[in-house]
């Protein structure tokens, strides 16, 4: 059963420019997103994972047009968004929703937890009864009427990212960019949150970008899986694929890392050496190859390119034939 | 971090650079100061306002005539007798009959501050220059009526006059008509004269720090007599209740402009003398001859029955003045007191309301109608604007005070813009210099733009006529019309002149004027 | 809690209106005065009715005002300040129904008195009541001050908010513009402003309400600095939110602890801003009693009335020195770095 | 580092131009004749024509702005009023002002650094009571009331110092006289502020960790707080002095006015009043220049006293 793109990104790029000096010549660039493109279908997951600084915020934020990218495209439901005029892409702007990472900082302190479903109702959808709307995405969340007066600080963190996703879902949205809505949860509301979005998934048919810093998050929610390293997307698979055959030395030291909970279970971590470098010195060729264990000359002068390893699983990676075989 | 150290040092260090250029320069001024410091009788005397210009020729103000006053002669002098001429620079004149030639012989062996000789060329070039509408010489006005001036020989000049001016003696004996170098005059030019001004007064210029003071010190060759003392110091002190800690604290010898009670306050000090004499300046309240409702003779009248004018005159000017009827000071001639005093309005709540009702009935006065009353920001004339605004809102007149700077109130009187002001005049005892202007159309500083065909008359005859009968007739026709017919003004004040000086200060006198004369043929001012 | 204090006032309210009633009508002052002092009698049962409301709903959880009120309450310079300023206030409405004299009226036969019983405070050079002038200028001085304090603020604020949110060049030309206005000495532009505007009240009210626009836009720019990047800001801005609404519902309502500081502690100095320009002459002309008048002239008879000067001079201290308290302790509770 | 003092000094030219315009633009709208105010209330219509032609008054706003643009950076901007170069009456007058504004300063941090530090140490205490409450009192009175009192007091009951006047350089003896009484008055604005952010800077370093560190190293709480707290606490302190600069200069304004003090503040309130325009124009643009240029010492000073803080 194929479905359709619902969102597609090609080659996306994020680029900040450095500035320096008495007139603010610019100098550099940062490539936080360099060259990025992936797929998001209808009614679908795709996790996107990554380290801390590899892009994968920037990646979201730029979707949403909170960020301007540089260069490449993103098209909505066939539409190219990123070209388009502010005006055409109001009427695109509900559909494309986010829920942010820290449910503290997400909610307006000032405004009543009814104030802040209401608010996206009364511009998008104002013909309709909004009280009921509110109420209705209260309980769709798994939050109480009786709790629509309240200020955001009454509520626990795990309340709070439910509220932040029926503000979410009070636009009708086809797409959310969950921008690692679950990491500053405690580990056992965790799952509450992701269950809910996936029972609303399942109700709504609501596609998620799930951005997360680990693969144990994502593995559940997640139909596919890209990881990210310094703005690139290094692998792209089916979420259980990716599990099973990563193809990526990344991926590989990514998923040994995953926590284990059977004991008997050998382990083999890899361990990466050094650090992620900066994104502003970025190395020439592949981005991996300071940390990566079987970098070669190749590696360093040469960028790889995605190369399919299978249906839908592709990787770029100079070595992946000798390294999985 | 060392090299920020040096970056800010080098900063810190251009900046002080600039500050310290200008210090040099005054460093270099304050050894000279301080060198004569030492046993000379300095004389320091505070004055209200700091003059605009030391050049005779430019000079306007009180203050600025007052210091030219000791910095320059004139050639007939009024310093102490301001009624009659009596020679300084001019040993003897003789005038024609007609009254329109002077001829004036100069006094041998005058010396400018510079040793250049005084000559008939610059009493010549003085005059001229004053007449010179390049110069713009705010005195131009007083020598109008000169035709021509002759150098006869190197100590005579002769003026020739279009026609008789009897106020010419007094507009020469004047400080604005102080004798200037020719020679030096014309190498610097007018400008900067004025801030080195040179004469052949008891006093020489040395040095002037705007608004801090301005430095004399003596001429010792003054043909007069060798004054006593070395220096005089002029203090501009703005705030009179600062003037008189001044007086009291010992910072300054002289103090002038202060306020009644000050002057009550401080004649209880032992160490302090007060003198006062009646002086020869007017505070008046003047109304607009063209702007409803003021130009209405009911409406002045109206206001001044409204206004209890006696008790506000004692409230606030106390012993510093005395309650004015006409505008002539009864020491000038021609004395007329009596029948304007006579004449004057009382002060009388019901006329006040009738003509008011009047006034209001045929909608020259409207309803709500709200105006100012203009007044400059010294304390006596804002406080006459604040009685007579007060007095008036109980009459339910909407009135307000406006206490401006003299830049935005001059224009606005001049363009005769002000309704009800509250201004003064202070001149020389001759009836002419405290009428012409004033009263007659379009003069420059009528400010009610008052115009009357019999006072502009009067006015014009009492100029021509050299007989001192006759001409007192007419000052008196035009001063009863304008005044006690027409209402035009409400005199306040004569205001004396009171100094509070030091005890130790000697044979120091006010002049009428408000001038400071340290050095005449009778008086040689100094210290114990 | 703070319904105890609100019941009190609104008794004091009550019982004073019903006492003015006669008074009322006597003419245009005494009737604003009348109506102001009703409106505030009504805003303050509807404070009372309020506040007794959220009491009874939510008693064991803490909303940030009412945390705030309670860090004011233990500061006992703030509540000092705030009793004083409540007092004054209501000194400036009942001032025409309080004063025992006119303040306008002179009486020649009695200048520069010492205090007597009849006039608490002895009489000024005009005869008239210093007493009765002090609260008049109380009254004046709250007035100008809160109104300019008012059109300050709005503008400050305005102008901090669209440049912190718009950024770049509207920034960049905004910030420039404060940093000139900054650099020119206040009082001297303030004085130019009035050589060249006149000496109303209302250009009074104008200039010196200009005059401290750039601190607040400032602050306000550097607060809206860091909200915008919060991630509800964000969140309005990705549900399209027009502009406009995410600064007014979004942005402002957040920095509104830095406006109430700002605002208070600008009240006093405005006062004395009014009363420096009154000293140099271009302040509120007379005969209408303003304090800082009264001090420049009460100076000149400093050693027949020390009453002349010292009243004035009491009152305005007492204004600045209200506000200031206030301020502080206002922002000692606002701000979460100080707080325990 | 010298970048940043290039871009700061180069940000200052557009600020200059701007002020330069906005100053002529209400010269221009205040009402008044520079002409009249010089020549006085006798003169006549033809005195004034002449004057304003010569002080070029008569063109057209944009011809006298360039002129007056022009002049001034020329160096030959002359006062109407002084009939001397603009530039020159300032820089005479401005070592008055400058060492009166720096006197006061050096009077309020004396007083108020350590009156702050000892409100901090012994917060809550009598002493911080009282020394807060006179902070406050002093930014509350009007700066020209504590001027009259203290010459009333000083120069007239007491006879200790001289009433009003400039009396010389500070470093004078004579001159220093005559500084005492409006530096104190002066002081009395700066004072109040620096008291209380010293008191609020102190009381907030002492509370962090560092310093919890160094007392549990047993470091002597007199060296905790001398050298630790205060450190650290400098910055907002310098930062505060650097904004009060604006507030000296408008103290200065009255504070010069009562004690008859010839500076840069009165000369530019004399100019205003008496309709002196080229003397207006040029002192606002030097005073902001100044207030610019010492805020950038402020900035830089900063660097010193806290390394962290970079300008590259």
């Amino acid at each position: 059963m194929e479905s359709k793109a619902i969102l597609e990104v090609r080659d996306l790029e994020v680029y900040f420019p450095i500035k320096k000096g008495l007139l603010k010549k610019k100098v550099g660039e940062v490539k936080a997103v360099d060259g990025l493109s992936f797929t998001l279908k209808r009614g679908e997951t795709l996790g996107l994972v990554g380290e801390s600084g590899c892009g994968k915020t920037t990646t979201g934020k730029a979707i949403v047009k909170l960020i301007e990218a540089t260069g490449g495209e993103i098209y909505y439901d066939g539409r190219e968004i990123l070209n388009m005029s502010p005006r055409e892409f109001k009427a695109i702007r509900p559909k494309l929703q986010m829920i942010f990472q820290d449910p503290f900082s997400s909610l307006n302190p000032r405004m009543t937890v009814g104030d802040i479903i209401a608010e996206p109702i009364k511009f998008h959808r104002p013909q309709e009864n909004i009280q009921e709307l509110v109420e209705h995405y209260l309980e769709l969340t798994g939050l109480k009427k009786e709790q629509l007066s309240r200020y955001p600080h009454e509520f626990s963190g795990g309340q709070r990212q439910r509220i932040g996703i029926a503000r979410a879902l009070a636009l009708n949205p086809e797409v959310i960019i969950a921008d690692e809505p679950v990491s500053a949860l405690d580990v056992s509301i965790q799952a509450k949150i992701i269950n809910l979005m996936k029972r609303l998934q399942e109700e709504l048919g609501i596609a998620y970008l799930f951005i997360a810093h680990d693969l144990s998050i994502v593995k559940h929610i997640s139909d596919y899986i890209a990881v990210m390293y310094l703005g690139n997307i290094v692998e792209l698979s089916p979420a259980k694929e990716l599990y099973q055959n990563p193809a990526h030395p990344y991926t590989k030291a990514l998923i040994s890392s995953i926590p284990i909970p059977d004991p008997r279970k050998k382990k083999d971590e890899i361990i990466l050496k050094g650090e992620i470098p900066s994104p502003l010195d970025a190395p020439s060729g592949c981005k991996f190859a300071t940390r990566c264990p079987y970098a070669t000359t190749k590696c360093n002068n040469q960028r790889p390119k995605m190369e399919v390893i299978s249906n839908n699983h592709q990787v770029a990676c100079h070595h992946w034939k000798k390294i999985n075989s | 971090m060392r090299k920020k150290l040096t970056l800010v040092l080098v900063t810190l260090l251009a900046l002080f650079l600039l500050v310290g250029c200008s210090t040099q320069q005054e460093a270099a001024v304050q050894k000279e100061g301080q060198t004569s410091q030492n046993n000379t009788e300095t004389l320091k005397i505070g004055i209200a306002k700091e003059p605009a210009n030391l050049n005779p020729v430019l000079i306007s103000g009180l203050y600025g005539e007052s210091l030219a006053g000791n910095i320059f002669d004139t050639l007939v002098s009024f310093k102490e007798n301001s009624a009659k001429a009596s020679p300084a620079l001019a040993e003897s004149w003789e005038i024609n009959k007609a009254g329109t030639e002077y001829t004036f012989y100069l006094r041998k062996g005058v010396n400018f501050h510079n040793g250049d000789k005084l000559t008939a060329d610059d009493v010549k070039f003085t005059l001229e220059a004053i007449m010179n509408p390049e110069n713009a010489s705010p005195s131009k006005e007083f020598f109008e009526p000169v035709k021509m001036i002759e150098v006869i020989d190197d100590y005579t000049v002769k003026i020739t006059l279009k026609n008789p001016y009897s106020p010419f003696m007094m507009a020469l004996g004047n400080p604005t008509a102080g004798i200037i170098p020719k020679k030096v005059v014309e190498k610097i030019g007018m400008d900067e004269f004025d801030r080195n001004p040179i004469g052949t007064g008891p006093f020489k210029f040395a040095e002037w720090i705007p608004d801090d003071h301005i430095k004399l010190v003596k001429n010792k060759d003054y043909f007069l007599a060798e004054p006593n003392l070395d220096e005089v110091i002029y203090r501009p002190i703005p705030k009179a209740e600062v003037m008189a800690a001044e007086i009291q604290a010992g910072g300054i010898d002289i103090a002038s402009d202060l306020l009644p009670q000050d002057i009550k306050k401080l004649s209880q000090d032992d160490s302090l003398v007060v003198k006062t004499v009646s002086g020869l300046s007017l505070k008046y309240v003047g109304f607009s001859a063209q702007i409803k409702p003021f130009s209405d003779v009911r409406f002045r009248k109206a206001v001044y029955y409204a206004v209890p004018i006696d008790d506000v005159v004692q409230g606030i000017f106390g012993d510093t003045g005395d309650r004015a009827y006409s505008w002539i000071p009864p020491s000038v001639f021609p004395d007329d007191n009596e029948y304007m005093k006579a004449h004057a309005l009382k002060q009388n709540e019901d006329k006040a309301k009738e003509l008011f009702a009047q006034l209001k009935a045929e909608g020259i006065l409207k309803d709500g109608f709200e105006f100012s009353i203009y007044s400059p920001q010294d304390p006596y004339r804002k406080k006459v604007a604040t009685a007579i605004a007060t007095e008036l809102k109980s009459y339910g007149l909407n009135a307000k005070v406006e206490a401006l700077e003299w830049g935005t109130l001059l224009p606005l009187l001049k363009k005769g813009k002000a309704g009800i002001y509250i201004m003064g005049w202070g001149s020389v005892p001759d009836p002419d210099r405290w009428t012409y202007k004033i009263f007659h159309t379009g003069s420059a500083m009528n400010f009610s733009k008052y115009s009357n065909k019999v006072v502009d008359q009067a006015l014009e005859q009492g100029r021509r006529l050299v007989g001192s009968d006759k001409r007192g007739t007419e000052y008196k026709k035009a001063m009863r019309k304008a005044l006690v017919k027409d209402y035009i003004h409400i005199p306040l004040a004569f205001t004396n002149v009171t100094t509070v000086m030091n005890k130790n200060v000697e044979g120091f006198e006010p002049s009428p004027q408000g001038y400071f004369h340290l050095v005449t043929d009778k008086r040689n001012v100094t210290i114990k | 809690m703070i319904s105890k204090y609100l019941i009190v006032l609104l008794g004091f309210n009550l019982l004073t209106l019903i006492f003015s009633l006669s008074k009322a009508t006597n003419n245009q002052d005494n009737l604003i005065s009348y109506l102001i002092f009703a409106l505030l009698t009504l805003a303050l049962g509807f404070l009372i009715n309020k506040v007794r409301k959220t009491n009874q709903t939510d008693s064991n959880i803490q909303t940030t005002s009412n945390l705030t009120w309670k860090k004011l309450k233990r500061n006992k310079n703030a509540v000092f300040g705030l009793i004083i300023i409540i007092i004054l206030v209501y000194i400036s409405i009942l001032a025409p129904f309080i004063m025992p004299h006119d303040p306008l009226e002179m009486n020649w036969g009695k200048t520069i008195q010492k205090p007597s019983l009849e006039h608490w405070f002895g009489t000024d050079e005009f005869g008239r009541d210093i007493f009765s002038r002090a609260i008049y200028g109380v009254r004046i001085a709250l007035g100008i001050g809160l109104l300019a304090v008012v059109l300050n603020t709005l503008l400050g604020t305005f102008l901090g908010l669209i440049a912190g949110y718009y950024g770049g060049r509207v920034d960049n030309l905004i910030m420039r513009a404060i940093e000139m206005w900054n650099s020119i000495p206040f009082i001297l532009m303030a004085i130019a402003l009035i050589a060249a505007l006149g000496t109303g009240l209302l250009n009074l009210i104008l200039v010196v309400s200009i005059t401290g626009i750039m601190q607040f836009a400032r602050v306000i720019r550097s607060s809206v600095l860091g909200l915008k990047k919060a991630d509800y800001v964000l969140a309005a801005k990705v549900m399209g939110i027009p502009d406009r609404q995410i600064i007014i519902r979004h942005i402002l309502p957040n920095c509104i602890a830095p406006i109430i500081v700002l605002a208070t502690l600008r009240i006093g100095e405005m006062i004395l801003t009014i009363a420096g320009l009154s000293f140099l002459g271009l302040g509120i002309q007379p005969p209408m009693p303003a304090l800082g008048s009264m001090l420049s002239s009460g100076q000149q008879y400093i050693s027949e009335n020390l009453m002349m000067s010292i009243v004035p001079g009491t009152m305005i201290l007492l204004i600045v020195f209200a506000f200031n308290l206030l301020g502080d302790g206002l922002r000692d509770a606002l701000d979460s770095k100080l707080s325990n | 580092m010298l970048n940043y003092i290039l871009r700061r000094l180069l940000i200052l030219i557009p600020i200059l131009i701007f002020i330069s315009l906005f100053i002529f633009v209400i010269i221009k709208l205040t009402p008044g004749d520079p002409a009249l105010v010089l020549l006085g209330e006798r003169a006549t219509e033809q005195a004034l024509n002449q004057t304003r032609i010569k002080y070029g008054l008569d063109q057209p706003l944009h011809i006298q702005y360039f002129k007056m643009m022009e002049n001034f950076f020329k160096g030959d901007l002359k006062s109407i009023n002084y009939k001397q170069n603009v530039i020159s009456v300032i820089i005479n007058r401005l070592p008055a002002t400058l060492e009166l504004g720096a006197a006061a300063l050096v009077i309020a941090i004396i007083v108020s650094i350590p009156a702050g530090i000892i409100s901090a140490i012994k917060r809550n205490s009598v002493f911080d009571y009282i020394s807060m409450s006179i902070a406050l009192l002093g930014i509350s009175i009007p700066v020209f009331y504590t001027g009259i009192i203290l010459m009333y007091i000083f120069a007239v009951k007491l006879n200790w110092l001289p009433a009003s006047g400039y009396g010389g350089h500070i470093w004078t003896t004579e001159g220093f006289k005559y500084f005492i009484l409006p530096a104190i008055s002066l002081s009395f604005v700066l004072m109040a502020s620096t008291t209380r952010l010293t008191r609020s800077s102190i009381l907030e370093v002492i509370q962090e960790d560092y310093i919890r560190t160094a007392r549990a190293k047993g470091v002597k709480e007199k060296s905790v707080i001398l050298i630790h707290a205060f450190k650290n606490a400098l910055v907002p302190i310098v930062t505060n002095i650097g904004n009060q600069v604006a507030g000296i200069f408008a103290g200065a304004v009255l504070t010069e006015t009562v004690f008859a003090w010839p500076g840069v503040g009165r000369l530019a309130v004399n100019a205003i009043f008496r309709r002196d325009e080229p003397l207006v124009f040029g002192c606002v643009i030097f005073l902001s220049a100044v207030y610019v240029i010492v805020n950038l010492i402020v900035d830089l000073v900063y660097t010193l006293i806290n390394p962290q803080i970079t300008y590259d």
